[in-house]
């Protein structure tokens, strides 16, 4: 059929203007097929798209430099529990480190696990997903079964198990996160497919002797990929709490690491004494994942523009 | 089951304002962990539960005193062998029998014996030889393996409560919650919580107030510190957060100290192994920092040595350890040590906190490994709590000999130090064997001099309960919410 | 492209009084209409500079080679852009409104109280998750019926499109009809709304000429009676000429002509009208006359100016060696049979026209033939057979380019050209390639689909109304293009087409089905010069019907 | 490949609206339901037995001794080994597990050790808890993501749209508990409007029941908003940009019915999986959620019996959320069905 992230334009939307009036939301569209350069230009005229890139580039920046810049996330720097102030501008914890340091040296985890987990999970549950919905039959019986089972198994529960069997490290996070999310995404996927199995262009690349890997990857997945992308994005918060969920069940990494999934969850009792314990990583998870989906978005929106 | 007032009460979600003069009160706990039998119980919830019903033969009030239940005189005989116990007449169990004799043979017989699982039996091993009934009526005697001056303390200690003889250590109590305590339990559902309503079968019910008492279950100190906000329940426990939360105009009761949080340090695994990076440790810990930080202020500065303040022997002669980063440097000899704490959930803020202080002075790379309880207590011989080279673990009040017996014997159970000192054990043995206060004195001194030289267990501060009130709740609680003070709610009312 | 002067359409033409100009009493009145979309070179311009004014009750057509701005600027009157597309007119008037200047629910009420709107894609113009009558009925309800009153009305509506069984019809799914059931379906619709303006776009394509009669016949009712304006968009000029009053002519967004239907294709007076009016003695000429027969309408009215031998290849004796063999194939669609006993045989290099009333079952056996439904029988085809959809809109990729699906079907079929090469042969422009399906009109979906079975050599290919969508320069490019190929690599084709006249120009022998049954197998000049069974008889006499009609200037209503 | 039931004459639906007749099949339809609850009658017993076979096993790896746990830490390594001997707990794992599986298809589930009761009582009055928490929280949900989400789509890219994603996924970014504690904070502490824990009294009538479960009700929804409408949005997107919806809109249908009629089911289909899983999810992945509020729901009890390796319960508790789940990924491929008429789940011709 067609193509999410696109949109029939109705009248009284853009270009319905009465004749001199230029209109604003086609002005910053690219032209069908224009070159990167035209794309990024259109785009760089969109303020919350930069201002997503920005956050985004922000927490690359601390992820990757914050023992260069020289916080202390570790350290006593501070009175207990102080608020925010221009010391401290995310004030200090019970503990009196500074939450700023701590947070900015927790974008470092967060990216790690965060970008990575929900790759993996997206990677490996559309994979499995378009191959059920496309070969259907017992392939799909086989492949959602046991897609099922871990479904079925309770969240914590299958946590506590994968924990048992991989612990807590990095690379084991997101090992993590790809074997929780991608049953769902799986399923997600399949059901897609099984739609897009209705249509005629795959019975037409199929006449047209396509093999059945290229039908699904030039075929199919072009057209389940923004819904791989909007499952992608929202894993990607889902991953960076992972570390939450954990330390709810004890299981967290271990202190004083600055997770930010951790900090939320270590620190939620402060959250009357002291706010901004945990709204500081909050936000910053917040700010990871509203930046992410909101440049996906901008960029959607964009690529789209002028199909159909 | 219950009283048409109460119902009206708890439906309303109010806590108290029962329809009778006493109320009914409304505490928080998280769902007990393990079976709730007297014999066996092990968590706090649990005995909490179990310690409303039940009554033992004497208690501990908040100052370190002892204080009659069931048991109303206790002496030793001349040759500081047998104690002999006279029970409270007229003191019945909560179905209208008589609290006998042979009721408290029983329980102890029960309680030590050879296939028993109440963690109560440690107390005794080696102490207590035989329970018979004792010549006068209502009289028991306990024979002892050695003399033991502190032996009634042992008496209040953790699952001691009486029961009726021929009650099983595997029955299921909580189907026929028996006991001699101030409370009837009435309805225990899973997940939510037990009510009790007033015993009035208890021999001081005169003195018990309350009408009714309604434990909700909370498995999270949060929604209890909500619930507290909310008026759900009229007591929380005073630790930090709470108190930060309340702010300092609570209306608090202080009952008394309850437990120490003790850094283990293994003496047979390097760095440990020199007694100088053991000190080094403990001169370099902030311990009034740490009091305040990690405890609220309701603890005392200890110094090394396992003397609990309200403890009737005090040792004395002691420098009391304080941070000095040039002693740490001096005693390291300007090396650097690093070293992993191994430690238990629940005390995850100490270990950060003595990391982040021994990692301040410079001295010292320490890492933490924080593990969730079933793992740190895990079974095996290569259970964190007892084999990690440092590790951090909390011990209830116990007499500075059990410690010693304990902690640092030969052979001890729960040795997680490796240490042994057999210069400590017979001067420990000692102790245990003397009246005389001055003698007592003096071997205290020398029993504390070598815990603070040795550093087996850096003490940072001894911690008290504390509980945060309702307003609307009277009277302070006469002795900590523990099995050791009884679970006492006498006198305590709502207004 | 610039072109001599266009005329000035609001000069009050040599019509009828029902069609006075004058734009306060207009229904449309466009001035200057310009619909562009951004481009890598500045604004592309879909629609450039259109005037149009039509009439209460009035008809006027709207003809073009495919991808002229027709569709573009027919839903511009229904206040539809293509997405990104603006618009600009120094007049837009339709009913009174200021359409460019309308929004939200005063736009919705506009079209629902004004609007009916054949679309040009059929098949994808319905909901598929929804059975079709409701969709037919809800245009019923909005306009104040009862639900009752819906239902009749829905099936009432099928009935006059000639829908068979409208009850049972009115239940099923847009994918479980015909192509030209999907279409009356989409005709009925439009019909429900009691428009004052149609738009009919390219409404008859999918139908067969009998049924397509009808329908016109229909519309020339309804319009009498309600006296609505029809604004007809058709590539087949006798469709126009016998059912429009007044004929627009665009090419590439711009109108080059425009006045009286009689006069403009009768006399075309621009060089691309008389390029496209061109064909039209050859069509007729190529149909010829029908034979005898009982049941053409007006057998002996208005006989063909000649009957010019043909230089169609001598009809061949049953071939030795056939590519596709059929032996009593059977099949059906949700349990109803839907082909009977069907036995056919197409040799290598042969083409074998399939003709037959819509709903017949012709893309059914289509897909049998290729594999693609299960039958009962035989059928022994070759592997590789490739299809041309119905619908080339559904059969291609959303999100694939142009260039793309080319380039590797190229590939796939073992073919040697460039997809811009591919994409000549088939009148593309190279500028297409890049573009997405949905960036493409009608005509230009259609030949990317027919250049893509064609992109290398196979032994069959079944085309399923192939030119369809196709203006007739193309369409005749389209068509050498197959015949050329066929000689080339010896293809055969099966050739769906209710075209009579490209049936008659490239068909060696034509297989006339009826209700899934082959009722006449024959070389195409002796089917054409003598058609045995009633059904081919039909067939013909309703294509000579409509086209002889084309003859009268003026419109069929004259 | 196409099926071959006889043209059943069944459907009611006629004309009258598209949504009025989702029932309204064709033969091929009922016939492909058949099919599909016959397969998955077979394949659920198994999927259950694997999940039951794996939890069995799996718990093992979780760290701990149930005697151990029962005992606490000052207990001695006899006494534990003791009180494991005397609960049954030594023997060979795969004994114990088809004892385990005897019992429950016998109807005996056992004792928990954690809580001391029989097994089978707690989880079916702790499964009816959840389920009414579940379907609470559900009707909050679904109904509101799908509005925000066509909201968000017809919107798109506008203000609206934006501010959405930005406040939706801000909330959904918030840990489930402190979303909980804000609202406590607010609507038990500030305005007592709602117990801080929620457990159902057994006298209490249903309008209090509603009261105590409408927080972690909302809070359940809010922690899955985000997710559902941003599927909605994207699903909606999609089946907005295709032609039969331009065939709507030019129809003159108000926005309401297009979207209700022609966009949603069109758009549902990726968004319905979600939902299906979702409702698994909220029986056994609210443990957070009940722990806030002291619900007693299945969740926080299995945590609780992994964190105490109280097999019996944890098993026969994940096989019986298991079937729930099931069901309801089941439901979900049959509304499939349904929704969209084109979809087959059988292998490919
Ligand atoms: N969404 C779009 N974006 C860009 N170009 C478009 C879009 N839709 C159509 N076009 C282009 O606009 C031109 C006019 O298209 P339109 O569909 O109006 O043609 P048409 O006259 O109806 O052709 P046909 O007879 O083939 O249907 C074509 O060249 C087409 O490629
Ligand atoms: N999926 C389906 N389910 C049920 N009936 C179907 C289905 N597809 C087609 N039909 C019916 O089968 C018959 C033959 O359809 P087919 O598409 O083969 O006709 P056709 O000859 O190609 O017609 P047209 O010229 O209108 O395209 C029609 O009556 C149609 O309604
Ligand atoms: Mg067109
Ligand atoms: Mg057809
Ligand atoms: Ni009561």
């Amino acid at each position: 059929m067609s193509a999410p992230f696109e949109q029939t334009q109705l009248a009284g939307r853009a270009g319905h203007l009465p004749p001199a009036g230029p209109t604003r939301p086609a002005a910053q569209l690219p032209p069908a097929g224009a070159p990167r350069g035209q794309v990024l230009r259109a785009l760089a005229h969109r303020p919350t798209f930069v201002l997503g890139v920005l956050v985004l580039a922000w927490w690359v920046f601390w992820a990757v430099g914050w023992q260069a810049v020289g916080v202390e996330p570790f350290e006593r720097t501070g009175p207990l529990l102080a608020a925010p102030s221009a010391a401290h501008p995310f004030g200090t914890d019970d503990l009196g480190r500074d939450v700023f340091a701590r947070v900015a040296a927790g974008a470092r985890p967060a990216l790690l696990v965060g970008p990575f987990g929900a790759g993996l999970a997206t990677v490996l549950g559309g994979a499995l997903g378009l191959v059920a919905g496309y070969f259907r039959g017992w392939v799909d019986n086989a492949l959602m079964r046991s897609f099922d089972v871990l479904l079925a198994l309770p969240t914590l529960i299958f946590l506590v198990v994968l924990v048992g069997a991989f612990g807590t490290s990095t690379p084991a996070l997101v090992a993590i996160v790809a074997l929780l999310f991608a049953p769902g995404i799986a399923r997600i996927v399949r059901a897609a497919v099984l739609v897009e199995m209705g249509k005629d262009y795959v019975t037409s690349a199929r006449v047209q002797g396509e093999t059945h890997v290229r039908v699904l990857r030039t075929e199919l997945l072009p057209n389940i990929a923004p819904l791989l992308l909007v499952q992608a994005l929202l894993s990607l918060g889902a991953a960076v709490l992972i570390t939450s969920s954990l330390s709810f069940l004890g299981l967290g990494a271990q202190p004083p690491s600055p997770d930010w999934g951790l900090a939320i969850n270590e620190k939620r009792v402060l959250l009357q004494a002291a706010w901004w314990t945990v709204a500081a990583p909050a936000l910053a998870v917040a700010s990871l994942v509203v930046a992410a989906n909101v440049v996906a978005d901008h960029v959607a929106e964009t690529a789209s523009a002028g199909q159909r | 089951s219950f009283g048409s007032g109460e119902a009206g009460a708890a439906g309303a979600g109010g806590a108290s304002g029962g329809s009778s003069a006493g109320g009914t009160y409304a505490l928080g706990l998280a769902e007990p962990d393990s079976t709730i039998n007297p014999f066996t119980v092990s968590d706090w919830n649990a005995m909490f539960v179990v310690g409303l019903v039940s009554e033992g033969l004497i208690t501990q009030d908040g100052k370190g005193g002892l204080v009659p239940r069931l048991a109303t005189a206790w002496e030793v005989s001349g040759d500081d062998l047998t104690w002999t116990i006279t029970l409270r007449e007229g003191a019945t169990f909560n179905d209208g029998t008589a609290v006998t004799a042979d009721d408290v043979v029983a329980t102890f017989t029960t309680i030590t014996g050879a296939d028993s699982l109440s963690p109560g039996a440690s107390a005794f091993k080696d102490v207590l030889a035989t329970v018979a009934p004792g010549p006068g009526p209502g009289t028991v005697e306990f024979h002892l393996a050695r003399p033991y001056s502190d032996f009634p303390v042992l008496l209040t200690g953790s699952n001691t409560t009486i029961l009726p003889a021929g009650t099983s250590e595997q029955a299921d109590w909580k189907a026929d919650p028996v006991g001699a305590g101030q409370f009837l339990l009435t309805e225990y559902t899973p997940g939510q919580g037990v009510r009790f309503t007033k015993n009035p079968r208890y021999w001081d019910a005169g003195n018990v107030l309350l009408d009714e008492l309604h434990v909700k279950f909370y498995a999270d100190a949060q929604a209890q510190l909500l619930a507290f906000q909310a008026g759900e329940v009229d007591q929380v426990a005073a630790d930090p957060t709470v108190l930060r939360t309340l702010g300092a105009e609570v209306k608090q009761s202080a009952p008394g100290y309850t437990k120490f949080d003790g850094i283990f340090l293994d003496v047979t695994v390097a760095p440990f192994t020199d007694v100088r990076v053991r000190q080094a440790i403990a001169w370099a810990l902030d311990r009034d920092a740490i009091v305040a930080t990690v405890y609220g202020r309701n603890a005392t500065v200890a110094n090394d040595a396992l003397y609990f303040p309200d403890y009737a022997v005090q040792p004395g002669g002691l420098t009391q350890r304080r941070a000095d980063t040039a002693k740490v440097a001096e005693l390291l000899g300007g090396r650097r040590v690093s070293f992993t704490i191994t430690t238990v959930d629940t005390l995850q803020t100490l270990a950060e906190v003595v990391q982040q202080q021994l990692n301040a002075t410079g001295s010292f790379d320490v890492q933490l490994s924080v593990l969730p309880s079933a793992q740190y207590y895990a079974d095996g011989a290569d259970t964190p709590w007892l084999s990690a080279p440092a590790t951090i673990t909390n011990w209830a009040r116990r007499l500075p000999s059990q410690y010693v017996s304990q902690l640092f014997a030969t052979g001890a159970a729960w040795n997680a130090s490796k240490y042994s000192n057999p210069q400590l054990e017979q001067l420990s043995a000692q102790y245990d064997a003397t009246t005389d206060p001055g003698q007592r004195q003096d071997l205290a001194d020398r029993i504390a001099a070598i815990e603070w030289n040795d550093v087996a267990v850096v003490v940072p501060a001894f911690a008290s309960s504390r509980l945060v009130l309702a307003q609307d709740v009277e009277a302070d609680f006469a002795s900590g919410q523990d099995f050791s003070g009884g679970f006492d709610f006498r006198h305590v009312r709502l207004s | 492209m610039g072109g001599p002067a266009v005329p000035e359409p609001a000069v009050p033409g040599p019509a009828g009084p029902v069609e006075g100009t004058d734009p306060t009493g207009a229904l449309v009145h466009v001035r200057g209409l310009r619909i562009a979309v951004p481009s890598r070179g500045g604004a592309r311009h879909l629609v450039d500079g259109l005037d149009l004014d039509l009439a209460p009750g009035g008809a006027h057509g709207l003809v073009g080679a495919s991808g002229s701005g027709k569709t573009t600027a027919a839903l511009a009157l229904a206040g539809h852009l293509p997405p990104g597309a603006e618009a600009s007119a120094t007049r837009f008037q339709v009913a009174g409104h200021d359409v460019l200047a309308l929004r939200g629910e005063r736009l919705r009420a506009f079209r629902a109280g004004t609007l009916g709107v054949v679309h040009q894609d059929p098949a994808r113009a319905l909901n598929p998750t929804a059975p079709v009558g409701p969709q037919v009925a809800e245009v019923f309800r909005l306009h104040g019926q009862d639900r009752a009153a819906a239902r009749a009305g829905v099936l009432a509506g099928f009935e006059r499109v000639g829908l068979p069984d409208p009850p049972a019809l009115a239940r099923r799914f847009p994918h479980e009809l015909s192509g030209g059931q999907q279409q009356r379906v989409v005709i009925a619709m439009a019909l429900a709304a009691r428009p004052r303006l149609l738009l009919l776009d390219e409404p008859t394509t999918a139908l067969d000429a009998r049924v397509a009669a009808g329908v016109m016949r229909l519309l020339e009712d309804l319009r009498a009676e309600h006296g609505f304006a029809t604004l007809l968009i058709s590539h087949d000029l006798h469709l126009v000429a016998a059912h429009s009053r007044q004929v627009t002519v665009l090419a590439q967004g711009e109108v080059v002509e425009t006045g009286p239907a009689g006069r403009v294709l009768a006399a075309p007076s621009h060089p691309v009208t008389r390029a496209l009016v061109a064909a039209l003695p050859d069509v007729r000429a190529s149909l010829g006359a029908p034979g005898p027969t009982t049941a053409a309408p007006r057998p002996a009215a208005g006989p063909p100016a000649s009957t010019p031998p043909e230089t169609d290849p001598p009809a061949t004796d049953p071939p030795a060696v056939p590519v596709l063999r059929l032996r009593s194939v059977g099949a059906a669609h949700a349990g109803r049979p839907v082909l009977h006993d069907v036995c056919l045989e197409v040799a290598a290099g042969e083409v074998v026209a399939l003709v037959g009333e819509s709903g017949s079952g012709k893309s059914t056996l289509g897909r049998v033939v290729a594999g693609l439904h299960p039958a009962t029988g035989t059928v022994e085809a070759p592997r590789g057979v490739q299809v041309v959809f119905q619908n080339p809109d559904a059969s291609l990729n959303p999100r694939r380019r142009v260039r793309q699906v080319l380039r590797r079907a190229t590939e796939l079929l073992g073919g040697e050209e460039s997809p811009e090469a591919l994409a000549a042969r088939v009148g593309l422009p190279p500028d297409l390639l890049d573009r997405l399906p949905g960036q493409l009109s009608g005509g230009q979906k259609q030949r990317v689909a027919i250049a893509r079975a064609f992109a290398g050599p196979v032994p069959l290919v079944v085309c399923d109304e192939p030119t369809s969508a196709l203006d007739v320069s193309v369409q005749a490019q389209v068509l050498d293009l197959l015949a050329e190929l066929r000689e080339r690599t010896g293809a055969a084709y099966l050739f769906i087409s209710h075209d009579l006249a490209v049936v008659r120009r490239l068909a060696d022998r034509v297989a006339v089905l009826d209700a899934g049954r082959l009722v006449e197998v024959a070389a195409t000049e002796r089917l054409f010069s003598d058609p045995q069974h009633p059904v081919t008889r039909d067939l013909l006499g309703a294509a000579f019907a409509l086209h002889r009609r084309a003859g009268t200037p003026g419109g069929g209503r004259g | 490949m196409s099926t071959t039931a006889p043209a059943a004459s069944s459907g009611t639906g006629g004309p009258g609206g598209p949504g009025a007749t989702v029932g309204a099949a064709g033969g091929g339809r009922s016939r492909r339901v058949g099919r599909l609850l016959l397969t998955r009658a077979v394949q659920l017993p198994v999927v259950l037995l694997v999940i039951s076979v794996l939890t069995f096993w799996l718990v093992q790896v979780v760290p701990g001794d149930p005697g151990r746990n029962a005992l606490g830490p000052y207990a001695t390594a006899e006494q534990v080994a003791q009180w494991n001997t005397r609960n049954g707990l030594d023997g060979p794992v795969a004994q114990r597990y088809l004892h385990w599986l005897g019992g429950f298809l016998t109807g005996d589930w056992g004792t928990s050790l954690r809580f001391s009761g029989p097994v089978r009582d707690l989880v079916m009055t702790r499964l009816g808890n959840s389920l009414a928490l579940g379907l609470y929280a559900f009707a909050l949900l679904v109904p509101l993501a799908l509005v925000l989400g066509v909201v968000q789509a017809r919107r798109r890219g506008q203000r609206v749209d934006r501010g959405l994603t930005i406040g939706l996924l801000t909330v959904s970014a918030v840990p489930e508990f402190v979303t909980g504690v804000l609202l406590l904070l607010v609507l038990a502490v500030k305005w007592p409007l709602f117990p801080v824990q929620s457990s159902p009294d057994a006298g209490s009538g249903p309008l209090e029941q509603v009261r105590l479960m409408t927080l972690p009700a909302v809070v359940l929804a809010v922690a899955h908003l985000a997710v559902l409408a941003r599927m909605v949005r994207a699903g909606t997107i999609e089946a907005m940009a295709a032609p039969f919806h331009l065939t709507a809109v030019l129809k003159g249908l108000p926005p309401g019915r297009v979207v209700r009629s022609h966009v949603l089911r069109n758009a549902l289909v990726p968004t319905l999986s979600v939902v299906g899983t979702y409702l698994g999810t909220l029986l056994g992945g609210a443990a957070v959620v009940e722990t806030l509020f002291s619900y007693p729901g299945l969740g926080a009890l299995l945590v609780a019996a992994a964190d105490r390796k109280d097999v019996l319960l944890l098993t026969s508790g994940v096989v019986v959320t298991g079937l729930v789940s099931l069901l309801a990924l089941l439901l979900t491929d049959l509304v499939f069905l349904l929704v969209d008429p084109r979809i087959r789940f059988g292998g490919r011709t």
